[in-house]
Formats: structure tokens, sequence, C-alpha cells
């Protein structure tokens, strides 16, 4: 009670109803120096208040990305409706920005540029579709990883239910606190950092003749898009507590869907993981994102039965793939890493999940 | 080193001034035969006589407005006011007077006086005994303000008070006054206006005075175990007030708590806040926060006193606050 | 106490320099050379002169808002005394104290005092500081009745009087606490009978007859320098003018014109003057002399101030701190 | 000696007071301290007392008067004293009350700091120091001259008042409407008083419209000293200032070829031009045939002197669509003004009451004389004295470099107008400022060249925005020209005005407006809606959707939209 009554934590709400942008100090004065509009970032901060952090995060992505105003109404110009009916593409995601957020021509050739968002199925069939700057580089790294990586592959079922438990357990305390909405994936990231921890050598890469250890444990997630995949990195996983994951991984995934990753954050994977969980999909191989020397596959959990001391019981089981680069991980140490990725999953209570 | 309490630390420090300087005398009520309130000049009458170590009427203005007829005119007094309560009852020898004398006359004579007092709740005195108003004297311009928080700042800064050509209010915190710690037995002083460090951290900076150093300290034990590093800095000396090594701090750390006992509403802790915020802001990391006492009168009941005294608990709440700006 | 001729013409000429000072004052506020506001002492004049001409320079005195006659009576120079009410950077206190807050240290003037009754308390400090260091300085504390109503009064003259400080009260009784007559802020005629409560001796004299009042304090002081201890001393007396100048009509909302009247018939330097020609002491031209030298004097003194600078705007932190 | 009687300070703060009645009266015996008049303030009332005895000599200020404090209200003298001289009339005149000797209260010495400075203050300036009050900053604004520059006081408006008389002048000398039309002359004196009455409005204007915004304009020549201070001297004295961000918006002044130097009698610039207190010359030399040499070659011509234009390039108003350039030329011929391209001055001497003009014409050497000299061949950028190297400004071909936001290479140093030398006009220069203080407020913005109009007023006018036909051609647009012709306008011809026409340039696919051109009667009026058209990245169909009040000339617009979209009902092909 002798706190002072603490500002940052009272309603943000001004009585018009619209939103206070909420910043540090700090943060005003370098973005006013740097003339960053605050109103782009996003505050993770009590009452999403702007740290120092999401300002720092915000800049590197913006450097790649341009600046993008979001905006509510569709507000074209005539010749901006006129260039995306030319294009085939849709207004409906764009920002605009003319005054009030109106579309441009020139915001229009920008989403052109970095690749469009088709109108939809309209006109598709019997099109040729040019192929977007992402799918020309998924297209180009896949060959590459197949043509000169060896891939083996390994697999493994994975009971889900202790996981899932835990999951649930945790998930209100989560909500409350954090108010982020934990997913089994975050769980997923966790583990596979701690197990590459064990496990330094399927966090590589092959550098000529020589294998290097990659200094830190970034997890890449691959994150489908309706032109393709992307794997936003989730940097130095291993240490980061499974709220800070899954924020982490909120944000990104996030930003994947609306375009606004930076380079940096695709390109820093050490280890991806690929989950088509909410697919329909039990079992698939993937190929390994260059240079990286691992990738794990998830399918969906089904149900299986199972004995268990001597009843049949009904079991939630997901099949774990993994494959990796021959030339740098052998069978063996690849079999271990997934024994020990199981155990860590299965037995959620007993590891640091 | 040798060991002492805060009580014996002034004690030893009122004894080596009478000592040293015939000018120096003690003034107060009770501080002869019964040795003061908080047996602070406890044996001084028998060592240094009636004359020097004077048991006045009870009757504030009287003996604070002679001390400083006395200090006018060559004398070196050191008053005891039992409680910082009783300032109130010579508010205007201290405030009219005292403070304005060596300004109004142009810097014609001076006024070296020292007033003693202890301020500070948790020993169960209510509310005519316990409070914490201190901030009342920073907003009186010729008056110094000194707030020792442990027994070996209590000698330093004393004697440095008593060297002082300006009035001084040298304030003890009550629960302070049992304390030990090392104080060197020979001589010595502390300059005022220089903060101390009392830990180092570079997550957020507590300005604490008094009472709330040493909760502070525990606090931040805590919260090193979470691998948070929190910086407390004493100032010591509220008037004059070290803001450079606090400017320094904040902006190091970004963050900013003050803690200091009196009420939270235009007191020590607002002032130091409003300072960073005119001289400091662009480098906070989150909103600066204030503990302090409540704004309302010190209760008596154990259990009342103890919800209205800012204490660990209290300071734990504004660090959980502020690290979610870490 | 038989004074000699040059003293009595000493105690004259202080009056007259007192009174002509004030007369000055009361002129140049109206013209707007004084900032603030300034307190009188016309009228009063004989307590001054009556009771500083015992004073060594090494005494002290404490002084009230009506403070130029004790501090002239004390020895205060005009030239500084001027321009400080002027607000000059030359005067007693650089222009930083005005007409209420003017000291010289070197003279034993611990100051006047803005707070009815604040200087008790100092002055008895003063009294507690010479017995300490074993002196035979007297301290000369004065105040007006409305002070005799503060706690600080009391405060005082018990310290005072427990620890038998050489400190002479000198409460001048001019009827009015500003605007409140006597009658109505204490039920006492004589405030000299509260020295019985401090067992100190106390006694109530014609203010404005200076021959009586130099007596009177005469003896007072001699007690404290003896180490006898204090003396409460009540003046009555009479102030001509109103509580501050610009009080309209001289203070005729709380006091009848006939009072004043007959007061200023009571003009302690006219009487001073009739009893001082009989003794062939003075004469019409020494009058005019002495009137005509303090004139100079005041003309003096007005010239410098006019002449000495303003503070610089600079100075306000300068002597917040002794450094 | 004379005592002065005044209304006296009373303690604490009255300012003044009413004399409510004299106690005394004029001539009677007073004594010092005697109540002489009595006095009403806020506060009190109260008697004043005779400040000396002697004759209440003369009393200045009657009762029921309210004066200030210290007014000198009566005199009173000594016995015989004649009343003082200055006293003698009432209460002098102009007197004002006795100073209080207390010291003015000067408001803190503040620094000299500003949020912006800007050193110029014509169109660039002002508007920019005005967007940036706006948005709140603290502006400082430095001109050594008159407020409004060039433009205001030597340039665009003294033009545009000569034109419009020159104008009326025409109409009625070259129309049969008027009986006696053809002896019509025009009063000069009268014509420079006119144009200075509107240059003095404007300027008042200007002044009062910065002093709204809260701009401190301040009058002196400025110099930069390094950093962001910034020293102007006027009068000899000089005064440091402070800002956070600086504007350069010096302008320019005319330009001489190398060799030929504008002497201002013989050798004229624009400047002196416009001093019409000289006789109009008989025949004058225009060098140089931009927008500057054009306009004043109409209003030379209209005026009555023989103009000859002597420009080095191929055509006149080079840059401008190849149309607008040979119709302007062919009207401007018929009005009788000479023009002679690809003429390379090389040397000019001056003659007693001439000056003979030698001129390269395809290798050939021509001589030409003429009584006068108008240098019309551009304008160089006012940055002497500005020590620009104090602070390391990069230049360009002389001119302050710049990028599209109006940043010089030095960080929080701007500049726009004719010292960038980038579009020299007015409202350029307006929109450069907009642009920069935009940025230094912290928004993001960038100069769009491509939608700024240029405005010729010649007779008639002609204006033009965007890209012109073959440079959209060279940028590789496929693009389509729609017409429309003056001579097909209702109102051109009621007017009495049908030359010219209007030429719109748009790219095919999109119908992209890229450039529109317009020689005519209020052609700088008729583009506007086509400047909104391409601010709005409106299409050439809806340009040609718009209903148009008729007859106006503005439905020419509308006519050549359509007649890109080959829908034209009024055209007849070219």
């Amino acid at each position: 009670m002798h706190l002072t009554k603490d500002r940052a934590m009272s309603k943000s709400n001004v009585p018009d109803g619209s939103e206070v942008l909420r910043a540090v100090p700090l943060v005003r004065w370098v973005a006013k120096k740097e003339r960053i509009d605050l109103s782009l970032v996003k505050g993770t901060g009590p009452e999403g208040v702007i740290l120092p952090k999401d300002l720092e995060r915000f800049r590197t992505t913006q450097s790649a990305m341009g600046t993008v105003v979001p905006t509510e109404k569709r507000s074209a110009s005539s010749l901006a409706r006129k260039l995306a009916t030319k294009k085939g593409i849709s207004l409906e995601k764009m920002s605009g920005t003319g005054n009030r957020g109106r579309i441009m021509m020139a915001d229009v050739a920008r989403a052109v540029e970095k690749g469009a968002i088709f109108l939809d199925g309209q006109g598709m069939f019997g099109q040729t579709l040019p192929m977007t700057q992402m799918r020309k580089a998924i297209a180009k790294r896949m060959s590459l990883s197949v043509f000169t990586a060896p891939h083996i592959y390994f697999f493994t079922d994975v009971e889900m239910d202790a996981l899932n438990r835990r999951r649930e357990e945790i998930l209100p305390d989560f909500e409350r606190k954090f108010r982020i909405r934990i997913s089994i994936n975050d769980f997923f990231v966790k583990a596979v950092a701690l197990t590459l921890g064990e496990f330094p050598i399927l966090n590589s890469r092959l550098q000529g003749e020589e294998i290097y250890i990659m200094p830190e444990i970034n997890v890449g997630l691959a994150v489908a898009l309706e032109e393709g995949l992307i794997v936003p990195a989730i940097l130095r996983a291993d240490r980061l507590s499974l709220a800070e994951i899954s924020q982490i991984r909120t944000d990104l995934v996030d930003r994947a869907r609306t375009r606004k990753l930076k380079w940096e954050e695709i390109e820093r994977g050490t280890f991806t993981i690929s989950s088509l969980a909410q697919f329909d999909i039990t079992f698939f191989t993937a190929i390994l994102n260059p240079p990286q020397s691992g990738i794990l596959s998830i399918g969906k959990e089904t149900d299986h039965l199972a004995l268990r001391e001597g009843k049949v019981v009904t079991k939630k089981i997901a099949r774990f793939g993994l494959s990796v680069d021959h030339r740098v991980i052998d069978g063996v140490l690849a079999a271990k890493f997934l024994e020990s990725l199981k155990h860590r999953l299965e037995n959620p209570s007993l590891g640091s999940l | 080193m040798r060991e002492l309490t805060y009580v014996q630390a002034i004690n030893e420090a009122l004894k080596q001034n009478l000592e040293r300087d015939e000018r120096v005398f003690l003034m107060g009520e009770d501080i002869g035969k019964y040795g003061g309130i908080y047996q602070v000049t406890a044996g001084l009458l028998d060592k240094f006589g009636p004359q020097r170590v004077i048991d006045t009427p009870i009757s504030e203005s009287g003996f604070v407005g002679a001390a400083i007829g006395a200090a006018m005119t060559g004398m070196r007094p050191v008053v005891e006011v039992m409680f910082i309560d009783f300032t109130t009852c010579a508010m205007d020898m201290i405030v009219n007077q005292m403070a304005k004398i060596h300004y109004m006359f142009g810097g014609k004579g001076k006024v070296p006086l020292v007033l003693r007092a202890n301020l500070g709740a948790g020993r169960g005195t209510g509310a005519q005994h316990s409070q914490s108003f201190h901030a009342f004297f920073l907003h009186i311009p010729g008056l110094f303000v000194v707030v020792p928080s442990t027994p070996h700042e209590a000698k330093g800064l004393l004697n440095t008070a008593i060297l002082n050509e300006n009035p001084v209010l040298f304030l003890e915190h009550k629960k302070l006054l049992p304390l030990t710690g090392n104080v060197p037995e020979e001589y010595y002083t502390i300059p005022f206006g220089k903060a101390d460090f009392k830990r180092m951290g570079g997550d957020m900076t507590i300005v604490a005075t008094h009472a709330m150093v040493h909760r502070s300290l525990n606090v931040a034990e805590m919260f090193a175990k979470e691998g948070i590093e929190i910086e407390i800095l004493d100032p010591r000396t509220l008037k004059p007030l070290d803001k450079e090594s606090i400017i320094e701090s904040v902006k190091k750390t970004g963050r900013l708590i003050v803690a200091d006992e009196g009420p939270v509403t235009c007191g020590v802790a607002s002032e130091i806040s409003a300072m960073i915020a005119e001289e400091a802001i662009e480098y906070l990391r989150a909103p600066i926060l204030r503990v302090g006492s409540p704004d309302a009168p010190v209760p008596t009941s154990p259990l009342l006193e103890k919800a209205y005294i800012p204490d660990e608990d209290d300071l734990i709440q504004a660090v959980n606050k502020m690290k979610a700006f870490l | 106490m038989d004074l000699s001729r040059d003293q009595k013409l000493g105690l004259y000429k202080k009056m007259i320099e007192i009174r002509l000072f004030e007369e000055k004052i009361q002129d140049l506020y109206a013209r707007g050379s004084i900032p603030g506001s300034v307190h009188l002492y016309i009228g009063q004049e004989a307590i001054a002169a009556g009771v500083c001409a015992h004073l060594r320079k090494e005494d002290y005195i404490t002084s009230t808002h009506r403070g130029h006659g004790h501090l002239i009576a004390k020895g205060a120079d005009l030239k500084y005394m001027m321009a400080e009410l002027f607000g000059r950077k030359t005067g007693y206190c650089k222009g930083k104290g005005g007409s209420m807050h003017i000291a010289d240290f070197d003279l034993g003037i611990l100051g006047s005092n803005g707070i009815a009754g604040g200087g008790i308390p100092i002055a008895v400090g003063a009294g507690l500081s010479s017995k300490m260091r074993g002196t035979d300085q007297v301290t000369i504390c004065f105040f007006g009745d409305g002070a005799s109503n503060n706690g600080t009064f009391h405060e005082g003259l018990n310290f005072a009087s427990v620890h038998r400080l050489p400190v002479v009260f000198i409460c001048e009784n001019n009827l009015y606490g500003i605007s409140v007559s006597q009658k109505q802020h204490q039920a006492i005629k004589d405030i000299s009978i509260r020295s019985v409560a401090y067992n100190m001796p106390g006694i109530t004299i014609d203010g404005n007859d200076v021959l009586a009042v130099y007596q009177t304090s005469g003896e007072a002081i001699q007690r404290a320098r003896a180490g006898e201890g204090p003396t409460l001393v009540e003046y009555k007396t009479y102030r001509w003018r109103g509580h501050y100048e610009g009080d309209p009509n001289q203070g005729r909302r709380y006091r009848t014109l006939e009072e004043i009247q007959m007061w200023m018939k009571k003009c302690p330097i006219k009487r001073f003057e009739a009893k001082l020609a009989k003794e062939k002491v003075l004469n019409k031209k020494k009058v005019m002399d002495i009137w005509k030298e303090v004139e100079k004097k005041i003309e003096e003194a007005v010239a410098f101030a006019n002449q000495s600078p303003f503070p610089d705007p600079g100075d306000i932190f300068e002597d917040v701190y002794v450094s | 000696m004379a005592s002065e009687v005044v209304v006296p300070v009373l303690g604490f703060s009255n300012e003044k007071g009413k004399i409510v009645k004299w106690l005394k009266s004029e001539g009677a015996f007073v004594k010092k301290g005697e109540p002489i008049f009595e006095l009403e303030t806020d506060k009190v009332v109260t008697e004043v007392e005779s400040p000396a005895t002697g004759l209440l000599k003369k009393i200045l200020i009657p009762e029921g008067t309210e004066v200030p404090v210290l007014t000198v209200v009566a005199i009173i003298t000594e016995k015989g004293e004649e009343l003082p001289e200055k006293y003698r009339t009432g209460r002098p005149e102009g007197e004002k009350p006795v100073p209080r000797t207390l010291p003015p209260t000067s408001p803190r010495s503040s620094r000299e700091s500003y949020d912006l400075a800007i050193l110029g203050a014509g169109p660039g300036g002002c508007t920019a120091a005005m967007r940036a009050a706006q948005m709140g900053a603290r502006v400082l604004l430095i001109e050594k001259g008159n407020l409004g520059g060039t433009c205001l006081n030597r340039g665009c408006i003294p033009t545009k008042s000569f034109l419009s008389d020159i104008k009326s002048l025409r109409k009625v000398r070259d129309s049969d409407l008027f009986t006696g039309g053809r002896k019509v002359s025009i009063d000069l004196i009268k014509m420079a008083s006119r144009k200075n009455r509107v240059v003095e409005a404007m300027r008042r204007g200007t002044s009062s419209l910065l002093r709204n915004q809260g701009v401190d304009p301040v009058k002196g020549f400025g110099r930069l000293l390094g950093g962001k201070r910034l020293e102007v001297s006027s009068n000899g004295r000089t005064k440091v200032f402070q800002a956070k961000n600086l504007i350069l918006a010096t302008g320019s002044r005319p330009a001489s070829i190398s060799g030929i130097a504008i002497d201002g009698k013989m050798v004229l610039s624009s400047d002196e031009a416009l001093d019409l207190k000289q006789r109009i010359p008989k025949n004058l030399l225009i060098i140089g045939g931009g927008m500057i040499g054009v306009e004043f070659a109409t209003i030379f011509r209209g005026l009555g002197a023989k103009v000859t234009i002597l420009e080095m390039l191929p055509q006149i108003i080079s840059n401008e669509d190849e149309e607008v350039v040979k119709g302007l030329g062919l009207l401007l011929e018929k009005q009788g003004i000479e023009i002679l391209t690809g003429a390379r001055v090389l040397r000019a001497s001056v003659k007693k009451n001439s000056v003979e003009v030698t001129v390269d014409r395809g290798g050939k050497k021509e001589k030409f004389s003429g009584e006068k000299v108008l240098m019309a061949v551009g304008r160089a950028p006012n940055i002497d004295g500005l020590q620009l190297d104090r602070i390391g400004v990069e230049m360009e071909e002389g001119f302050i470099k710049v990028n599209s936001k109006m940043e010089t290479n030095v960080e929080g140093v701007y500049a726009i107008g004719d010292v960038i030398g980038k579009m020299m006009l007015a409202h350029a220069a307006s929109a450069e400022g907009i642009t920069a203080v935009e940025n230094i407020m912290g928004k993001v913005r960038e100069m769009d060249y491509q939608k700024i109009p240029r405005c010729l007023y010649t007779f008639p006018e002609a204006a033009s925005v965007g890209l012109n036909e073959s440079e959209a051609k060279q940028k590789g647009y496929h693009i389509r020209v729609g017409r429309f012709l003056y001579s097909n306008s209702g109102k051109a011809w009621a007017m009495g005005e049908p030359e010219g026409f209007v030429k719109i340039v748009a790219e095919k696919e999109l119908g992209q407006i890229l450039g529109v051109h317009i020689l005519g009667e209020q052609a700088t009026e008729v583009i506007g809606e086509c400047l909104l058209a391409m601010n709005l990245e409106a299409s050439i169909e809806d340009l040609g959707e718009v209903v148009k009040g008729h007859p106006t000339l503005s439905e020419t617009i509308t006519e050549a939209a359509l007649d890109w979209q080959k829908k034209g009902m009024r055209t007849s092909a070219q």
C-alpha cells in the first residue's frame, strides 16, 4: 500500500476510446531521435507499454521491411485500384501510405515486390503464376539441400498424454500471468533446444571439410503461408523459459503471417522443427534446411490402444521424424537424440519442461 | 574493528566534540541526568558538567531560539529535540530564524548549530512521536539535512555537522538506534553531499534513506537469487543532495525506485523522482516508483503500525512491478 | 545617575537623528524609493536613545520590525541603513534584508526581526553565550506589547531567569499590537507584572521621558552586567504613525484622532528640548545647528543610497549557506 | 524649494489612486504632515499629508481623477517662490509620472535557444516558419531585408501587379470598342505606386501572420558560427542564437554572363527593371529567354518598348513542352517581341546612350544595339557571407546540395528554395519548406517535383506540371496525348482570348496523368484541377467525368481528357 499508485498499471484508454500509446521515456527519446513511429511498435511491457527491447526488435525488423502503416479502411486511389487489378492482387491486407491510410500506387507496387496476396481463387485456374520471391528462394534452397546433403531418416512414436496434461495444468496460470496461450509447439521447441544442448553435433553445419558446432541454439519453426513455408527461428531457445518461447513464437508467427519478419530472423536457425500437427497428416519426412544438419518433423496426434499394467488404455501418440545430414551425423547419435527427446516429452515433470 | 551501536556512535561523536572544542555545548530536554530519551547523551553530564550539558525546560521555541542566539554569538550548540515531532513547537525558530539569518542579513553572521532529533515509526509511539516529516526541512533553504543509516556514518556525519558553519538538522532513525556496526575510535568526518553506494547492480536503482537502506539491502539479496541486481544508493545527506551519483546510477540502470520513510506526497522520494524526471528522463526504461509511508498519521496498534511502515514487503512489490520492465 | 551636559546633548541628538531619519523614510516611501513595507518609530525615540546610551559596542541587542530607532541608537551607520532600505547592494545586508531585517554583528546588532517575539529566545541565547564565554556583555531584547503574549516571551523569560542570564527585556508598550489595543489583547495593565512569574524584577516607566528611561534601563543593565540576572522593563509610549506606512489615516480605523494628538503633545523630543532649554543646555541656535547637522547626515545617506547599485539578479543564491 | 505632492505608495502594492477630495484649496498655506487631499485606492480611503510646509501653489490633478501612484498632483512652494516653469501650464504635456527608482523587473535573461532557426524570410522561409510554429516548435526567422523575399519584393507579386495593369491597357488599346482607345496611355508613376501598395500590404499581412503563429522574426544578416549556432548582425550589433535545427532559405539574386557586369543603369537585372521610375527604353535587349526574360519582355513590350530576346538555346523557356514553346513563341512574336534563339552573347559594350551586344549565332557574329540591356540569364544562390564552410555544407554546381527530404549533408541542417537551385519558384520553395519542417518535426516526407506546377505570366499565360510529351516518351511510358483548343471554348471566345490549348500527357495502361501543359488565358488558374487530380492519383478517365460549369475555361480540361479517351465531342482533330 505504500507504493505510489502506479500509472503504468492503470487503464490505458482515454475517454474518447482511442488507445494511448505507452512507452517508457528511453523509448520515446530514442524514437524521437531516430524518428520511429511508435504506433507501429508492439509493446511487451505491462499493459503493452513499449520497452527498449521492443524498440530494438522493431528497429531491426524495420530496416528490412521499410515503413508500413497499417490501415483499417480500404480507401485507395483510382490508379492504385487499377494497378492492383492489373497485377491480380487484393487490396484487402495492404497498407496505405496516403492521407488517412489511403492506398496509393506506390503501396501496391511495394506489395507486388514483396510477394502478392492473390485474390481468393479468382481467375487462378489455367493461369501461369509468376514465382514470388519467396517461392523462388524455397525452390532453390530445397533443391540445394536434397542434392548436396545425403539425408537419413529416423522415426519414433511419442506418447503425448503427459505433455498434454502438463499443458492443461499450466495453461490458465500462463494466461493470467503472461497473457499468452501456451501451445504444444512451445514444448517441442523447448524440449528440442534442451536436447540439442545434450547433443551439440545436431546443432552444427558443415563448412568445407570442417564441422562447425554452432555457438547458439536457435530453433527454427516452420510456418506455412499461402505462398510457401517460412522458418523464423527462436534465438537461444535453450536459455528461454517456456513463457518466453511462447511469447517469441507468437510474435514471430504473427509477423511471418503479416510478412514483417526480418531476414536475420529467418536466417539464424540452427535446427528446424516442422510440425503439421494441425493438419490431418500423421507422418511425413522433411528436407533439411541448409546449412542446418537436422530437422524434426511432427505429425498429428492420434489415438492408439496400449497395454498398461495389464489393462488396455488409449494413448495419444504423435509420430516424430528426424532427418539428418549423414555427412555430419551418424545413425547412432541421431537415434540417441531422438530417444532423449522422446523421454523428455513423455516425462515433462522430470525435466525442465 | 570495534563495533558500536548507532546510539553509542553518536554519543562518542558528541563526547569527542565536547573535548575538542570548548565552544561546543549540548542542550535539550532530559539530556543530562536522564541521558536523553534514547540514551544518546548518557554519561556526558557527568563528564562535562551542567554548564555544557544543559537540561532545558520543556520549551522548544525557547531553547532552540537560545541555541540560535548562542550560535550567532560564537558558540556551537548541539541541540536535542526529543522527537522530530516536537520541532513543530519551534518552527518559527527553525524556519524563520535559524535558516534565514545568514541570508537575510546579507551574509553577516552565521548560525553554526546542530539540531538533533529522531524520526521514524516502529516503536509504537503513535501519531505524535513517530513521524518522518524531514521533507519539511528540505523546503527551507538555509538548512542542511543529514540522515545517517549506519553507526559509522552517524559518527562521521555528526562530526561534520558540528564543524559546519550552517544550521544542520541531524536526524536519527529510531529503528536504527540499536543497530551495530564498525566505528573507528578516532575522530573522523564524512563529507556532506556525497552519496554512498551500499550495493552495486545494473538492473535497477533504489535510492534509500535511513532504515529503508537496510530494508532495501535485504530485498536486493532476495532478488539477486533471481539474477536481478539492484543498486542501492544512500544519499546520506538530503541537503546537500548528491544528484550526480543518483543520475549516474539511473543512467546505468534506467529504472528507479526511491524509498524513504516519509509520506510519499511531496516527500523526499517525490523530490528525487522529480529531479530525475527533469534531468535524466531520457534514460528511464520504466516509470519511477516511490516507496514511503501512506498519507495517514502513524497509528499505534502494532498491527496497524506494521502495515503503516514501508518495509521489505512494499519494496518487494515495487521491485516486482519494476521487473515487468526488464 | 547624573548626566553630563554632553551626555544630555548626546541623548537629544540621537533622538533627533531617529526622528528625522524616520520622517525622511516616510517621504521617500511615499515617493516610491523604498520597496516593501516600513514601520516607523516616530514617537518612541526616547526608549531606544535612553537604553542604548548605556551600551558598549560589544553588547548585544535584538530588535523588532519597528527597529530603525534601535539600530540608530546602537550606532548603525545611516548610509548603510538607507541603502538597505533602498534595496541596494551597499546596504547593511546587501539589499536582501530591507527594513525589517537589518543586522550588524560587529556593532552587536543581532538583527531586527519580522516575527513578533522572534528575537526574544535569540537574545536569551546571546545572554547564555556571553555567560558561557565568561564576558560581561549585556543583551538588550526589545519587543512590544503584542509580542508579550507570544510563547517566546514566556519561554525566553523563563530560560533567562533559570540560568540568570545577562539579558534586559525592554517592552515598548505602544498600546497597540498592530490594530488591537492592549485592553483587547491582554487582561493586565502593566506588562511588567509578568516578571513576577519568572522571579525577576519588573518595572513600568513612562517611555516618553528619556531621562526616566535612561535611569531605569541603566539599573537593569548594571544588574545584568553584575551577573544578577535578567530584568523586565516596560516603557509606556505611543507610535505616531500607523502600524506601517500606508495604514490609512495613521491608524484611525482603530484609534481616535484625539488620542493621537494627545500623545503627540507628549512628544519625547519636545519634552526633553524644553527641559534642556530650561537648564540652558540648549538654545534656539544650538537646536537649529543640531537639526541642520542631522539633516545633512541624512541627505548624505540618501545620496549614498541613490548612487548605490542594485544587487545583481545572480546574487539570489549568494549567502544561502556559509561556504 | 518647491515640493511635489505625489500620489503616495501606500504599503504593499497599490498601483493607482483616485483623488476623492482636495482638503486644501489652491493658494492655501499648508503645514508639513497636515492632510491635504483624500485618496481612494482599491484597498483604502486615506488622507494624504503634505510633504512640506508652504503654499499649495498649484493643484495639478482635479478631484475625481484616478491617476497612477507617484503622479505629481500638486506643488507646494516656499513663501515668495514662483511656480516652477514646467508646472505653469497645467499638466506638462507628455510628462510621465516620475518613475519609481526600483529597477524594472526584467525577465530572466533566457538563453536564446530555438527548435528551429530559418535563414531567410522568403516564401520558403515564411511558410516553413509558420508550419513549424503550428507544429509546436519555437522558431526564429532571420531576414536581412524585407519579409517576403524575392517573390514579394522583387519578383512574382510586383510583376503581377504590372502585368495586370498592362493587360487592362492592352485590352483598351487593342480593341476598337472604345473610342479613343489607341490614345490611352499608362501613368508609370501611379502604376509603380500601386505596385508598392500591393507589396506593402502583403508585407504587413505576412508579418502579422508570422506573429499570429508565434514565430520570432529577427532582422539582420545571419551567419553560421559552427554547430547550431548563428550570429545575427544588424546595424553593427550582433547577437548569437542557438537552434536545434537550421533551414537555409537565403534565396538567390540575378546572375550575369561572365564579362558583362550588371550596372543597374544600362545593363539591368530584374531588380532594377522593376523600378519603372526610369523612362521606358525605346528598345530593350533581353539576354535570356527563360521565364524571367519572357515575362519582362511581355511587360516592356506592353509598355511600348521594342523588345528583342536573345536566347542561347534552340528554344525559349527550355524544358517546356515543345508545342507550348512553339505556340508561345508565335504569340509573342505576334505582339512584336523579337525572339532570336541559338544566340550566344559574347560581350556587351556600353556606349553613351546605348549598349551594343555581340552575339555568336551559328558561328556568325552579329551585333545588336539596345537602349538598355536586361540580363535574365538565371539566378545565383545567396551564399556569400553565410559561412557555410563553418559547418561543412556540401555544394553541388554552386547550389546547396540536399536530398529529397531537403536535408543537407550536415545533420539537422536543411536547405530550401532558390538556394538549392532545384525549381526556383516561390511555391516550390514553400513546398520544400513544408517538407523540411515535417522531417524536422519527426514525420517522413519527401519532395515530389513531379507535382509542382510551373506558371508563366505572359499574354496569354502558360502553365504546366509533370512530364512533357518527349520526357514521358524518353522515360519509356506508353503514352497518349489529349488536346483541346481554346478556340473551341465558348468562354475563351467570349472573353476575346481564343488563343491557346490544353495538352494532357497520360500513360495508356492505367490512364495515369503524367503531365499537363496549357497555353492560354488564365492557364495558371485552369491547371489547378489537374494538380489535384495528379495528387489524388485520379486517372484520366476520372478527369473526363467531371461536370463543369458552362461556360468556363476549365471545360477545356474535361474536353482534353475526353479527347484522350477519343470521346471528345467538341474537338476537331488538330
